[in-house]
């Protein structure tokens, strides 16, 4: 096997032995209903995760895409509250919206030469923001074709589905492998990340990169957010805090590693289910205070990142003196 | 001498400058901003208001630039505080005298920041999410301290390191001031800012030329701990309670802000302390226009990002190299090339 | 035990909500029902997760404080396909009522109206300018609090509310906001009265008015909203005037109601609704601090 | 001479100033079809500056390009790349992220319906490196290989990329002998087919080996250019520096061994999986040379003898007395230097002034509590920036904006300033040009005089012959041979790394 897979195999072969301690506590967590619920209560994250994966490779950072979420639900609530307009037109906005959002904040990074930390910072401000103006309330959506919407999935032996967003979500994520890993533009992506000077030397696209990268980031909150929209039927302001952090989380325990350059879309995926498995387990327990909550899953983060950290130790170890 | 001191003029003219646009911006909108006016033997008014509540972010952004300038970056200070409130309360009120107080309240912190700093230099976690495990436990740490109650104190020598005054300034403005001219006194009048620098920017090439990186990287977020700890007492302080809670929530990104504002750049290396408390205070600035403006809370996110794309993007590389005019043709990649030696 | 029950509860943001947890878990405990705690963080997805969690496990009813109004449709319906109860607590939701059992909750726009018209009835026709220190924008119990308060002083032309601004119901941010608001108000001396959404931000803005040199209680009415402890203390040095009463003890109500349904088959009205008390000053607040600082506020 | 419209590329009246510098000052270039054209001159004369200018990773301030006759503007290099102009920049820039076969075909990636064809892709990336005799996992990181294996990939990657034009900027660095061969018959081959190759090196046999033509530049002006064959070595120096060169490398020669004791005693160090476990014994002002192939494992012992490996088997000793060499900051404390080979990575601390790179060895050594003063440091940078002649507008400058030689100056400076006891060079001389060669090579020479003990590792085998009284031989991270007095000569250590090549051909 190639080293460069070594952390991938890591996370996936710690997701597996997590989740049998898991059904081995507790049986009913191999149900196929804790399955689908996995990929539908995760998927909007994980569409999100996926633009933030994009990002990091590149050697950037999204703050904004939890408050570009909420902003989508808002103006999607909004939108189908005021008019007539079809969701299907509405999606179309939002997305373009998102996306041209996003792509102003790479413009920025790359024009201004300012740290995307920042620059994303202050676009999570202005997207929560906007979401305030258009309505503090939460506005339901009641449009009949949401319902339809809903009504779409697979149901599993069990009484578990997988519904149209849980699918989505794993689309999304064969697409962003696909990108990745197939595509020159993900090549550029990985190369911006291993150093934009160099890949610049190169002869890579670096503006034309990082406008990219941060428009399919600003895409896929945008997406993120009518999933979210439809997991809800909702709009709301507050929603989705901090989802920018959960992101991240997600992304470096998958493999992914901050300063760019290195990782892997489907270690993302990988990532998105061990904290949602950490979540389900604590929900299982259900005898936590809310502080050892917080205690623990700080805990299993680290462990997680311990065990991951040890094990591509381990058997780069062996590798060397094989 | 004093061409060092012109040096460090030139490199705190951009934040300077921001800082004097935004006070005249809000003295635009509320004309009776500069007013002082001497209180209860204290100054009283919107610019020490400014002074006052920048503390907290004031004392995190030192600790913040020392850690960001060794290429990290520290989540968990918020919910440092949060711990360090609780704990300071928690031993207030059960009897402990306010030396033992402090003094177990400051450990914890650093404490605390030696756990960030093992993980980091040690176990070699990526600084972000080694942080973010402090960040999401502390919190919970703090009200299990506190058991998610407000727990409150009178007693009146800790309360006066939130609101007391010492030669007519606030206690926590005295703080941050004697803490920050400390801290940058040791950092650059030993050799520690140069190593940090060089740690920074290139670790390895540190390492190999004899730099203790290891300790310095675990040093850095000691500090970080404890400035954590000295804020979080002075927002308990403040209220006269611990909010586990709510203490620090969110204080981190604009703690990281204000050392952004200030100009140290997050790939590490250079920084300017000084920098990042003006830094600290330009972000207080704006949320103390904000709440003078009386303009409805809604807009409150809007005008905060405006301002802050503002100031960025007039602190900008480009933007600044638009002055000059002999760099009018400019360099392209290969002038950057060094930014990145891994 | 017998029963087993899901309690979702919004997180820890507040004493207030450590109070209600507090209280459930022991009603939990006094009914010998094994409660299952979830924390979700102030997320309405961790909430969602929750729900769905119980309803895997196959937990017997469910009790939960939503976050928000709307975006419960979904797994309540889930719930009622798995033939579970649902007990809304503290707050009630966006979704039809026969997706839900009832709604143990205060009404929050009374909650309000009762603190404003305290403040009508005060000051009795004099002028007075009115500042207001709001919750957390887009909170729904800052949203109602505040129409309701607003809707007490309409038609009373003598009370103007000059500034409002939001504290996000903690102390820190409620003292940093009046202080600004003294700032800007001349001093203080053109404010009369103070409205804080909640009883934190009062205590915050108490401390922020005596460091300006004025009284409060007198120099600026207080009144606030959920009658935690330290208000009480505040209330007996006459540093604020008025507070109304949220009680934290929802899970009585809902699991009087849950047993009920359980035994015969019926069903509770839609709607609970817990006491809205005024407390002012006159009404021996140092007894009721002494009888609530036990509750894990 | 040719006539212009035989020129490929020519380049007019070049300027280019950098804050506190003028680096180009009207320089006029010009490549025919099918030569070799050396361009030369001092570390910080504007070689690389002058290729950046004319593959647009840097805008000009003024002048003009002509490719073949017609006037171009390259903005970035990727355009410069569509006009074929292929260029191998100084230092290795490529991405040590990315496995061998994308950063041979980045941006030109082989698609089969659109998508990278990845397998494609590794089959030409294997063929392409078979032309240079690089038989080695193209899927695998290229950070797993050496500097010199990155530096073929490179030279590959511009090869392949260049339709008119190729420009090498000191390719053969880090490259051995042989490497250097297997280059040179490619860049005949290029020639052959009418290219026009810019070639950079500071190794003068390399230029009367294979250029045509030799243009030298002397701080960012155009000193001349002339006919290869019509410029006697001697003439080509004197235009260089400006000034006569007295005694060049290669005279002096140290293979008496000297007298003293043995001061500095290994015995059975190595460590698993880096370098079998060799013994070694270094006397007081002696220096001890280190040849061996590509990834024989002479960058590994050093990093052994430095701490920088942590050694897992034998012992040190200096005067008998143990040596704690557990880390490098332990290895300094035992007065041990360590100038090291990758300069980018593991050498230079980019953002930080000439100064403080200099000063920062002895700094670190002294402790963060005893913080050389301004004025100290001020001293020791001028001293060095003297001593080494390091080409710098001042020495606040960060020493990534310096010339490449210079920057290599400066890092031994650093190690010279802590005045070690023993010092680890490794490929000291890299890009240094021949001025300052001679003046690093008095160095070392004095530096054992007074009595300070050297391991020198260099690809260049005169230089290693010049001054080792001892040569150790290595092959396949094993020391296999150890050559000394009189059979230290090039021939000999040629002769020794074959044998144990051609064993390890069986
Ligand atoms: N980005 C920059 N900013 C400022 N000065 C620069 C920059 N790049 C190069 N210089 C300066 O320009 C001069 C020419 O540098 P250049 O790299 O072209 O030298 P060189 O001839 O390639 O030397 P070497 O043989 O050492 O590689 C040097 O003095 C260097 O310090
Ligand atoms: N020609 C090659 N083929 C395959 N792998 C190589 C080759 N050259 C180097 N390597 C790899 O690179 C690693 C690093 O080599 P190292 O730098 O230690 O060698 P070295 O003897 O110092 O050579 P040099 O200093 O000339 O680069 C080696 O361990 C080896 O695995
Ligand atoms: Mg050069
Ligand atoms: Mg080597």
């Amino acid at each position: 096997m190639n080293a460069r897979y070594l952390p991938l195999t890591a996370t996936v072969a710690i997701f597996l032995a997590a989740y049998l301690v898991c059904v081995l506590q507790y049986p009913n967590m191999l149900s196929t209903r804790v399955i689908g619920n996995l990929l539908t209560d995760n998927a909007f994250l994980g569409i999100a995760a996926v633009g933030m994966t994009f990002v990091i490779l590149s050697g950037g950072i999204d703050l904004s895409i939890g408050a570009v979420i909420a902003f989508t639900g808002v103006f999607l609530a909004v939108l189908l509250q005021a008019t007539d307009i079809h969701p299907l037109a509405a999606f179309a906005l939002a997305l373009l919206v998102t996306t041209a959002f996003g792509a102003l904040m790479g413009a920025i990074i790359h024009h201004l030469d300012m740290p995307p930390f920042i620059v994303t910072l202050a676009g999570m401000f202005l997207a929560r923001g906007m979401a305030f103006v258009l309505s503090i309330d939460s506005i339901p959506v009641r449009h009949p074709f949401y319902a339809t919407l809903k009504g779409l999935y697979y149901k599993l032996p069990g009484g578990g589905r997988i519904t149209l967003i849980g699918g989505l979500m794993l689309v999304v994520f064969a697409a962003g492998i696909l990108i990745a890993h197939r595509t020159r533009f993900g090549a550029n992506v990985y190369a911006l990340g291993g150093g934009a000077a160099t890949a610049e030397l190169m002869g890579v696209p670096i503006g034309r990169t990082t406008v990219a990268i941060y428009a399919l980031s600003g895409f896929l909150a945008g997406l993120s957010g009518i999933v979210f929209s439809l997991y809800t039927s909702a709009g709301y302001s507050l929603a989705a805090v901090g989802v920018e952090l959960d992101a991240i989380a997600a992304v470096v325990i998958g493999g992914t590693l901050l300063t760019g350059g290195s990782g892997f879309v489907a270690g993302t995926l990988v990532g998105i289910l061990i904290q949602g498995l950490i979540q389900t387990y604590i929900t299982f327990d259900g005898s936590l205070s809310s502080w050892w909550t917080k205690i623990l899953i700080g805990l299993l983060l680290f462990i997680f990142i311990l065990l991951q950290k040890g094990l591509i130790h381990v058997t780069e170890r062996r590798r060397r003196h094989a | 001498m004093s061409a060092t001191l012109k040096a460090y003029a030139r490199r705190l003219f951009p934040q300077v400058a921001a800082l004097a646009v935004i006070l005249l911006m809000v003295s635009l909108a509320f004309p009776g901003f500069f007013k002082l006016e001497i209180q209860n033997g204290r100054l009283y008014g919107s610019l020490i208001d400014i002074l006052n509540r920048g503390a907290p972010v004031a004392l995190l952004a030192i600790g913040m630039t020392v850690v960001i300038a060794t290429k990290g970056i520290d989540l968990s200070v918020g919910a440092v505080m949060a711990i360090c409130g609780a704990v300071a309360a928690a031993c207030i009120t059960s009897g402990y005298g306010l030396a033992a107080t402090l003094a177990i309240t400051l450990g914890t912190g650093v404490l605390c920041g030696l756990w960030n700093g093992l993980l980091v230099a040690v176990l070699d976690i990526q600084p972000i999410i080694a942080t973010l495990v402090l960040m999401v436990a502390g919190r919970g740490i703090a009200q299990l301290v506190t058991e998610g109650a407000i727990l409150t104190f009178n007693d009146p020598g800790l309360i006066f390191i939130g609101s007391g005054s010492f030669l007519g300034l606030p206690m926590p403005v005295v703080i941050w001031l004697v803490f920050g001219l400390a801290v940058a006194l040791v950092v650059r009048r030993t050799a520690l800012g140069m190593l940090i620098e060089a740690l920074g920017v290139n670790r390895r090439a540190a390492m190999l030329s004899g730099v203790s990186t290891g300790v310095l990287l675990i040093a850095a977020y000691m500090l970080s701990g404890l400035c954590a700890a000295i804020a979080g007492i002075i927002a308990a302080a403040d209220i006269r309670g611990a909010d586990a809670n709510n203490a620090g929530l969110w204080l981190e990104l604009d703690a990281i802000l204000a050392v952004v504002v200030g100009g140290t750049s997050l790939l590490g290396g250079r920084f300017s302390i000084a920098a990042s408390l003006i830094g600290a205070l330009i972000i207080q600035a704006i949320n103390t226009g904000i709440l003078l403006s009386g303009f409805p809370p809604e807009f409150n996110l809007i005008i905060k990002a405006a301002i802050i794309v503002l100031i960025l993007v007039i602190q900008s590389p480009r933007a600044q190299s638009a002055f000059v005019w002999f760099s009018r043709p400019r360099a392209t990649a290969a002038g950057k090339a060094g930014e990145e030696a891994k | 035990a017998d029963l087993t029950v899901g309690f979702s509860q919004i997180g820890s943001e507040s004493g207030w909500r450590a109070a209600e947890t507090t209280l459930t878990k022991q009603q939990a405990e006094e009914r010998g029902i094994d409660l299952k705690f979830a924390d979700a963080q102030q997320k309405q997805e961790n909430q969602i997760k929750a729900l769905r969690s119980f309803i895997a496990q196959g937990v017997d009813a469910i009790l939960l404080a939503p976050v928000v109004a709307t975006g419960w449709d979904e797994v309540l319906q889930e719930a009622k396909d798995a033939e579970i109860p649902v007990v809304l607590l503290d707050r009630t939701v966006d979704a039809p009522d026969d997706l839900y059992l009832t709604a143990v909750t205060s009404d929050l726009v009374h909650e309000g109206k009762v603190a404003g018209q305290w403040l009508v009835d005060t000051v009795a026709g004099k002028d007075c300018n009115v500042v207001e220190l709001q919750g957390t924008t887009g909170s729904s119990p800052a949203i109602d609090r505040k129409k309701g308060f607003e809707e007490a002083l309409a038609g009373h032309a003598n009370l103007k509310i000059i500034r409002s601004q939001t504290g996000d119901f903690t102390r820190t941010k409620g003292k940093e906001v009046m202080e600004s608001f003294l700032k800007a108000e001349d001093g203080g001396k053109n404010i009369c009265a103070l409205y804080a959404h909640n009883d934190d931000m009062a205590v915050g803005a108490i401390q922020a008015i005596k460091e300006a040199g004025l009284k409060p209680g007198t120099d600026i009415l207080v009144v606030s909203i959920d009658a935690v402890p330290d208000i009480f203390q505040a209330m007996a040095a006459g540093e604020a005037n008025a507070t109304v009463e949220l009680t934290p003890n929802m899970a009585g109500p809902a699991f009087d109601a849950l047993e009920a349904y359980r035994k015969d088959g019926k069903a509770p009205p839609k709607w609970i609704q817990t006491e809205s008390k005024l407390y002012t000053q006159a009404d021996d607040p140092m007894k009721v601090y002494e009888e609530k600082k036990g509750l894990g506020y | 001479m040719q006539s212009a419209s035989s020129y490929v590329l020519s380049a007019v009246g070049i300027d280019k100033v950098f804050p506190g510098a003028r680096a180009l000052d009207r320089v006029d270039f010009s490549l025919a079809r099918g030569e070799v054209h050396a361009l030369l001159g001092e570390n910080g004369a504007g070689k690389s500056t002058l290729v950046k200018c004319l593959t647009g990773a840097y805008r000009r301030d003024g002048g003009r390009i002509l490719l073949d006759g017609g006037e171009v503007d390259p903005r970035d290099t990727l355009e410069a790349q569509k006009l074929g102009i292929g260029t191998v920049y100084q230092e290795v820039n490529l991405l040590a992220n990315l496995t061998v076969a994308e950063n041979l075909f980045l941006g030109r990636q082989p698609r089969r319906f659109g998508l990278v064809d990845a397998r494609e892709m590794n089959r030409r990336a294997r063929a392409l490196l078979s032309e240079y005799d690089l038989d080695i996992d193209v899927t695998a990181g290229l950070s797993a290989y050496s500097v010199a294996v990155q530096q073929v990939v490179a030279i590959a990657r511009a090869v392949d990329l260049s339709g008119k034009v190729l420009i090498l900027d000191e390719p053969t660095a880090s490259l051995d002998t042989h490497e250097v061969a297997l280059l040179f018959r490619i860049v005949r081959r290029l020639k052959e087919r009418g290219l026009g190759i810019v070639f950079i090196t500071h190794f003068l046999e390399q230029v009367y080996e294979i250029s045509d033509r030799i243009t030298v530049l002397r701080n960012g002006q155009l000193v001349g250019t002339r006919e290869t064959a019509a410029l006697p070595r001697r003439d080509l120096i004197a235009m260089m520096l400006g000034r006569e060169l007295v005694g060049e490398v290669g005279s002096g020669n140290r293979h008496a061994a000297p007298g003293g004791d043995v001061r500095y005693r290994f015995r059975g160090f190595g460590r698993k999986g880096h370098i079998r476990p060799f013994d070694l014994d270094v006397r007081t002002g002696e220096v001890v040379g280190i040849a061996g192939l590509l990834g024989s494992g002479r960058t590994e012992t050093a990093e052994i003898l430095f701490g920088a490996e942590r050694a897992d088997s034998g012992t040190a000793e200096a005067d008998g007395r143990p040596l704690d060499l557990s880390s490098p900051r332990a290895a300094i404390r035992e007065k041990f230097g360590f100038c090291p080979e990758d300069r980018k990575v593991d050498g230079i601390i980019g953002d930080l002034s000439v100064r403080e790179n200099i000063a920062l060895a002895l700094q670190a050594r002294r402790g963060w509590a005893r913080p050389l003063s301004r004025g100290e440091q001020d001293r020791l940078a001028d001293h060095y920036i003297r001593a080494l002649d390091i080409r710098t507008s001042d020495r606040e400058k960060p020493i990534r904006l310096l010339s490449g030689g210079n920057q290599q100056k400066a890092i031994l400076a650093r190690w010279l300033a802590t005045n070690p006891d023993f010092l680890i060079l490794d490929e000291p001389t890299r890009g240094i040009d021949v001025g300052a060669h001679a003046e690093i090579i008095r160095l070392i020479e004095e530096l054992c005089e007074k009595g300070m003990s050297l391991i020198v590792i260099s690809s260049e085998l005169e230089e290693l012959v010049a001054y080792s009284s001892r040569v150790l031989v290595l092959r396949d991270r094993a020391h296999v041979a150890e050559l000394a007095g009189e059979r230290v000569t090039t021939g000999a250590i040629v002769e020794a790394i074959a044998a144990s090549d051609g064993r390890a051909g069986t």
